[in-house]
């Protein structure tokens, strides 16, 4: 019989890929299960606080977020990495970089230093995409609190509405943002954190969470729901064009099939590795999150939680036959 | 003494007046009674506290001195025990006359057939039999004060307050309703008292004239009409010993009339 | 204030220009929504990018596409449903609470002011307290609408107890009312233009709370369609979402406005509003 | 029922019997709210999660933190102002579109559907087109917030107008009054109960829309604060947000209660509100 | 025929009958007119029309067949140069009796010294001095009938309608204020049409009474009363002439009454 897994998701953005990506293809199918999203459009909190009802079986959610939960004493735990690379793209007005006379090709830090006085647009203030702004200006040698104001600016279009209409100068946001509004030529993408900070391109960034404890049964359907996440990411892998056009005519059909199909391109490399957390993994993105001034409030690391933040079992336990 | 149906006894009333934070002292001590079956009419000036001390006999204002007793019972809340036409006729703009008037029957539950029948009997009494659904706005102001009369006697209670009810009304419909209203008490065995200005009617109808001063209105004097029964109400000065009566009223008011002076 | 200008014409010809004025007078409130139509159609893409305000045609075109699959049908039952649920519960409430504290002057001197604390909470704050209470399900959307009307008819029906005339109330105590008839044949009545207003103020105030509701969580529904629209970059889908909730408001209106004539048909029976200006 | 009841006593008696009831009044409504209070804190951690609902005594001390470092005062003072601008610019123009189309039956019959669709439509699915117009400072936030409260204060003065006493009406009109004096001494006085009431009404709504405008884009203001509060998980921030936004409602209400006591004066001048069930 | 202030010329008036949809006749074909300075009666039974007639002359309401003429205008829109009093006292709730008097000045834009003198004259002549600064709920209902007096009296229009406006008040106020206002209209000239159900009343003020019948409403009787002036409002039996001019008017209105009958 066909099993239903309710997977809570708090931002319908593309770079949950392999979900995306196996529902468009539905490979949850053949694993005997039926996705039944959920979409909590009050954010990442909003879908913990689904997991923890048990509303929802699992919690797509990202990792900042879920380590800040756990801080709190929460009894969430990370099974499954959708995303292992930070794939925010600091995306700037055209004219930011003409004002601060900055070449698209000039250095790292120059082009980040031409942040200085500018508000960056971010779609919530408190979660990854600030502490990534605020991050940033350090990188370029400014004071993350006084030199870039941050501006929450709802969703993608509005944000972009921003951009263009000089309301901000720059944002910060997962792909195809940035593809979109160069091509509207509103934005130029300044920097792909993932691509241009290493350390940030082996980090679980966006995650499947549980609550715990879970049962037998429970087990199961996380293990099938990998198996189908992990069978979605091959497909991908070997045919990235037209897994990206069936995710765009199912998903995205009314928006501009070139943008998704790059995005889905350039997002593709945070889904090689089948959802595998590792410890060094792990260890980054609570490094990172410390760099960008997170307060968790209480000490811990990758090794330390591991079995209780995070495990890797599930996925392991996917992959044998 | 015994046996009296209402007795206001020493009634005192003083209203906060506006602005200056002081009080204005309406009535000053006024005592008079009502025995059962008993018509009281009574007069006195604009403004002197007539409607007040209905208000009072029907429990809806508690006397800042004396008491209204009912049957022997200080009256410390609404009174449910009387039948009250306000001086304005106050229908249910919501309703329409038929509704209006079968409002107190319908609170009492009685059956709708009974109900129909003393509904159209009550609004054939004042006239307006063919007005059953018009709203009150569209009836005409001696219109809407019949209704309200009709609404009070359909139910035909034991004790009537009535706040001038007769003097929106012309001559002749006027006359017809008298009429009406003595043969009612009478058949009834009803206490009324009767608010009016018109010292005619009073003489005609009532067992006692009640004349009130000017604010601070004291009882100027409580005069019985032997008058016999029936009295015809459609050439007052026809009845035996009415002018008498009228006179004896008309001489106490008179009194009042000089304090303002004829220029 | 010309009650009587027509009165001469004979019935029957009466009757058709009456009818004839209605339809007139249709047309005319037609007109202001054509004439935005018209210029929606023309300023997209010239004023304002397409992609933020779509335009007439294609929401029609995605509207036709929404109904021939059927995708929209299980979303527009869905928020149906909480929106019917939704408004019944706070139009009940509403009534009840504020009939009540309306009475009690006591009792509203003490919860008023909680009530209206109450309302200055921004419930989107609370998403995940929601979530933990009511699920997911319609059980959070229900809710939330049903807050949101409570809030206005509750107001309205308080006032519009408190403004009843006590003359009123009064003489139908002397009557011998007791309080249950007082309500029927007295408060209720008196206060009821107050409390239709709160009835009709609740309408558009029922979708925001279901739609908000919807943004918070939801698998199914037309704000969670406007909200996967919005995000999948279809602003065709935005507005035939968006317009699809207009039919429930207005529908909904012309049926309170229905109720409203019937009853407050005492209050100008033959008549029409005076001195227009 | 007993306006005469305390009469007899001596005025400076009088005065201090009423004081003091006042206080024990106002102690009175104290009660529910230090219920309240001990309820959470009591069931914060037993019945539900704290970092659901927190509790008071983290709340509070959360607040003196937020006073001492000064940290929430920008944020106060912009949402401030937002509050107060949103509002009386809705009010404004609630008061003026509800008196034309109260007055005119036509007008209303017009433009009165379109009002109420305009409500129908969730205000968060044009957050494109409020940055694009409004901008993402202050701006927007009065927008949303002024609409909000228009059309509380529309609806309400359109039905005040409304139901005014076309007699009084007629006879004003008939001692010499122009349209400008009509409004000035009977629409806007008879209507005053259901202007007041779409004030109050109002209020709570103009802070809903500030922070839904915060929500949606802001740079700073206590929208902005609780919504971070409640993506770091700190419970205590988010209640301490709406503590301090409940403190503006409270004010507001507190104010519009002394104007509709002002106001309204004449309606119960000397006497108490009737039969309190 | 020339020079007639007010003309009512053949006026019908048909109201929709609530409920059957039939319609009811109210008024059918009344003519009569008023010359400057005359003072009109108008009586009638109660639910004839005369309040309906009085609307019509103030504009308020179109006749459905014939017209009023205001010093030969027809009058189609509401008329700002007649003073009316209507049948309820209608004073505005949220203003100070003082304020409600002071409107009519206010809206003419009298200026404020002269209006404090005016108001405060018009007060006192309606024996209402003290109570400037009550709202319209806190008067007894013969001082609110006051109030709505002196606050169209106040700006000495012209034309005058009153619709009973003494039906409310005791004998001694009542003559107090006929007598005031038989000299105010005789110093200013002025035209008053003035519906009454008590004939006395009539007879002794007016130069005309108009004597309409029951619904649907004809004129019975246009009867000029030619008694000399002033006249004697409190002893009115005692003018000259007075007697024989009561009988004329209540030979009339006397055959009305047959009508229904004494039982
Ligand atoms: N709430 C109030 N506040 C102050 N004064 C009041 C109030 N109610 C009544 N009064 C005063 O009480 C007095 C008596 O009023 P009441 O209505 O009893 O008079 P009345 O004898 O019925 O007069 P009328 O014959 O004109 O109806 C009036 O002078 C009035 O001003
Ligand atoms: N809107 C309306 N619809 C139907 N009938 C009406 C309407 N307005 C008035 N009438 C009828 O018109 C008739 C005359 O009313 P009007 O008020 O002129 O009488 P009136 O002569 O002033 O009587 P009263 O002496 O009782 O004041 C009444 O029978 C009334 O029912
Ligand atoms: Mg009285
Ligand atoms: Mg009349």
């Amino acid at each position: 019989a066909q099993q239903t897994v309710r997977i809570g998701q708090g931002v319908p953005t593309l770079s949950f890929l392999p979900l995306w990506t196996a529902r468009a293809l539905d490979s949850f199918k053949a694993q005997g299960l039926t996705a039944n999203a959920v979409v909590v459009p009050g954010g990442d909190a909003a879908a913990l606080a689904a997991l923890d009802a048990g509303d929802v079986d699992l919690a797509a959610v990202g990792s900042d977020t879920l380590m800040r939960a756990y801080a709190k004493g929460q009894p969430f735990q990370m099974v499954y990495s959708l995303m292992s690379k930070v794939t925010l793209d600091l995306v700037v007005a055209p004219s930011l970089l003409e004002r601060a006379g900055v070449a698209p090709n000039a250095p790292l830090d120059k082009r980040l230093a031409a942040l200085k006085g500018a508000t960056v647009g971010v779609s919530a203030i408190g979660g990854a995409q600030e502490a990534a702004a605020r991050w940033l200006a350090t990188k370029g040698g400014l004071d993350p609190k006084a030199d870039i104001k941050v501006a929450q600016v709802g969703n993608p279009v509005a944000i972009e509405a921003a951009l263009e209409n000089k309301r901000i100068d720059a944002f910060v946001l997962s792909p195809p943002a940035g593809y979109i509004a160069e091509k509207a030529g509103a934005g130029k993408v300044l920097v792909s954190m993932g691509d241009d900070f290493p350390q940030l391109a082996h980090q679980p960034y966006l995650v499947l969470a549980v609550k715990k404890p879970v049962d037998a049964a429970k087990a199961e359907l996380i293990v099938k729901t990998a198996r189908a996440l992990q069978a979605a990411s091959a497909a991908l892998a070997q045919k990235p064009d037209e897994t990206a056009q069936a995710i765009q005519k199912q998903f995205f059909a009314k928006a501009d099939p070139e943008a998704i199909v790059i995005a889905v391109k350039s997002l593709k490399s945070g889904t090689a590795d089948g959802g595998k957390i590792d410890r060094e993994g792990v260890q980054n993105a609570i490094t990172s999150a410390r760099d960008i001034g997170v307060d968790f409030g209480k000490q811990f690391d990758a090794a330390g939680s591991e079995n209780d933040l995070w495990t890797n079992s599930y996925v392991t336990d996917a992959l044998k036959k | 003494m015994t046996g009296q149906v209402l007795a206001f006894d020493g009634i005192g009333q003083d209203f906060a007046t506006p602005g200056s934070g002081g009080r204005i002292r309406v009535l000053d001590g006024i005592s008079f009674d009502a025995e059962p079956g008993q018509f009281v009419a009574v007069i006195g000036p604009s403004g002197c506290g007539k409607s007040t001390l209905l208000q009072m006999a029907a429990g809806l204002l508690m006397p800042t001195r004396g008491n209204v007793k009912h049957h022997g019972r200080t009256i410390d809340s609404v009174n449910q025990a009387v039948g009250f036409v306000p001086q304005q006729a106050q229908l249910f703009p919501w309703k329409t006359l038929q509704e209006n008037v079968e409002l107190p029957l319908v609170l009492r539950s009685v059956p709708a057939e009974q109900r129909r029948a003393q509904v159209a009997k009550a609004i054939e009494a004042v006239g307006l039999k063919g007005f059953e659904n018009y709203y009150p706005n569209q009836l005409s102001g001696g219109m809407q004060k019949r209704g309200s009369i009709a609404r009070t006697l359909v139910y035909r209670p034991d004790v009537i307050l009535m706040d001038e009810p007769f003097g929106a009304l012309d001559a002749q419909t006027r006359m017809v309703m008298q009429n009406d209203l003595q043969t009612l008490s009478a058949e009834a065995g009803a206490t009324v008292i009767f608010v009016t200005h018109d010292i005619t009617e009073a003489v005609v109808l009532a067992d006692r004239v009640v004349i009130l001063s000017q604010r601070p209105s004291r009882l100027l004097a409580n005069i019985a009409i032997d008058l016999p029964r029936p009295r015809d109400v459609f050439e007052p000065f026809k009845n035996p010993g009415f002018e008498q009566a009228y006179d004896a009223v008309w001489s106490v008011f008179r009194s009042q009339i000089d304090i303002r002076g004829a220029h | 204030m010309n009650d009587a200008a027509s009165v001469d014409a004979a019935p029957a010809a009466r009757k058709w220009s009456r009818r004839f004025a209605a339809l007139g007078q249709f047309g005319i409130s037609l007109l202001p929504g054509i004439v935005l139509l018209v210029f929606w159609q023309w300023a997209s893409g010239r004023l304002i990018k397409e992609i933020y305000v779509s335009k007439p045609t294609a929401i029609a075109a995605r509207l036709y596409e929404l109904f021939a699959s059927g995708e929209i049908i299980p979303h527009l039952i869905t928020t149906g449903q909480e929106l019917v649920l939704g408004y019944v519960i706070g139009v009940a409430g509403g009534v009840i609470g504020g009939y009540a504290l309306g009475r009690s002057p006591r009792l509203a001197r003490i919860f008023e002011p909680y009530v209206m604390a109450f309302y200055g909470i921004p419930k989107i704050a609370l998403a995940p307290l929601f979530i933990i209470w009511f699920g997911i399900g319609i059980g959070s959307k229900v809710a939330l609408a049903s807050i949101m009307v409570f809030f206005l008819v509750f107001y309205n029906v308080f006032s519009g107890v408190r403004s009843v005339d006590r003359e009123l109330v009064n003489l139908t105590l002397v009557m011998g009312a007791n309080q249950r008839q007082l309500t029927w044949h007295v408060y209720l009545p008196a206060a009821s233009p107050y409390i239709i207003l709160g009835m009709r103020m609740a309408i558009p105030y029922s979708v925001i709370g279901v739609i908000v509701g919807e943004f918070t969580s939801s698998i199914q529904g037309l704000g969670l369609f406007i909200h996967e629209a919005s995000s999948t970059y279809d602003p065709a889908g935005v507005f035939a979402g968006i317009i699809l909730l207009l039919g429930f408001v207005l529908i909904a209106n012309f049926l309170a406005g229905r109720l409203e004539r019937r009853l407050l048909r005492w209050k100008n029976p033959t008549t029409q509003p005076p001195s227009d200006i």
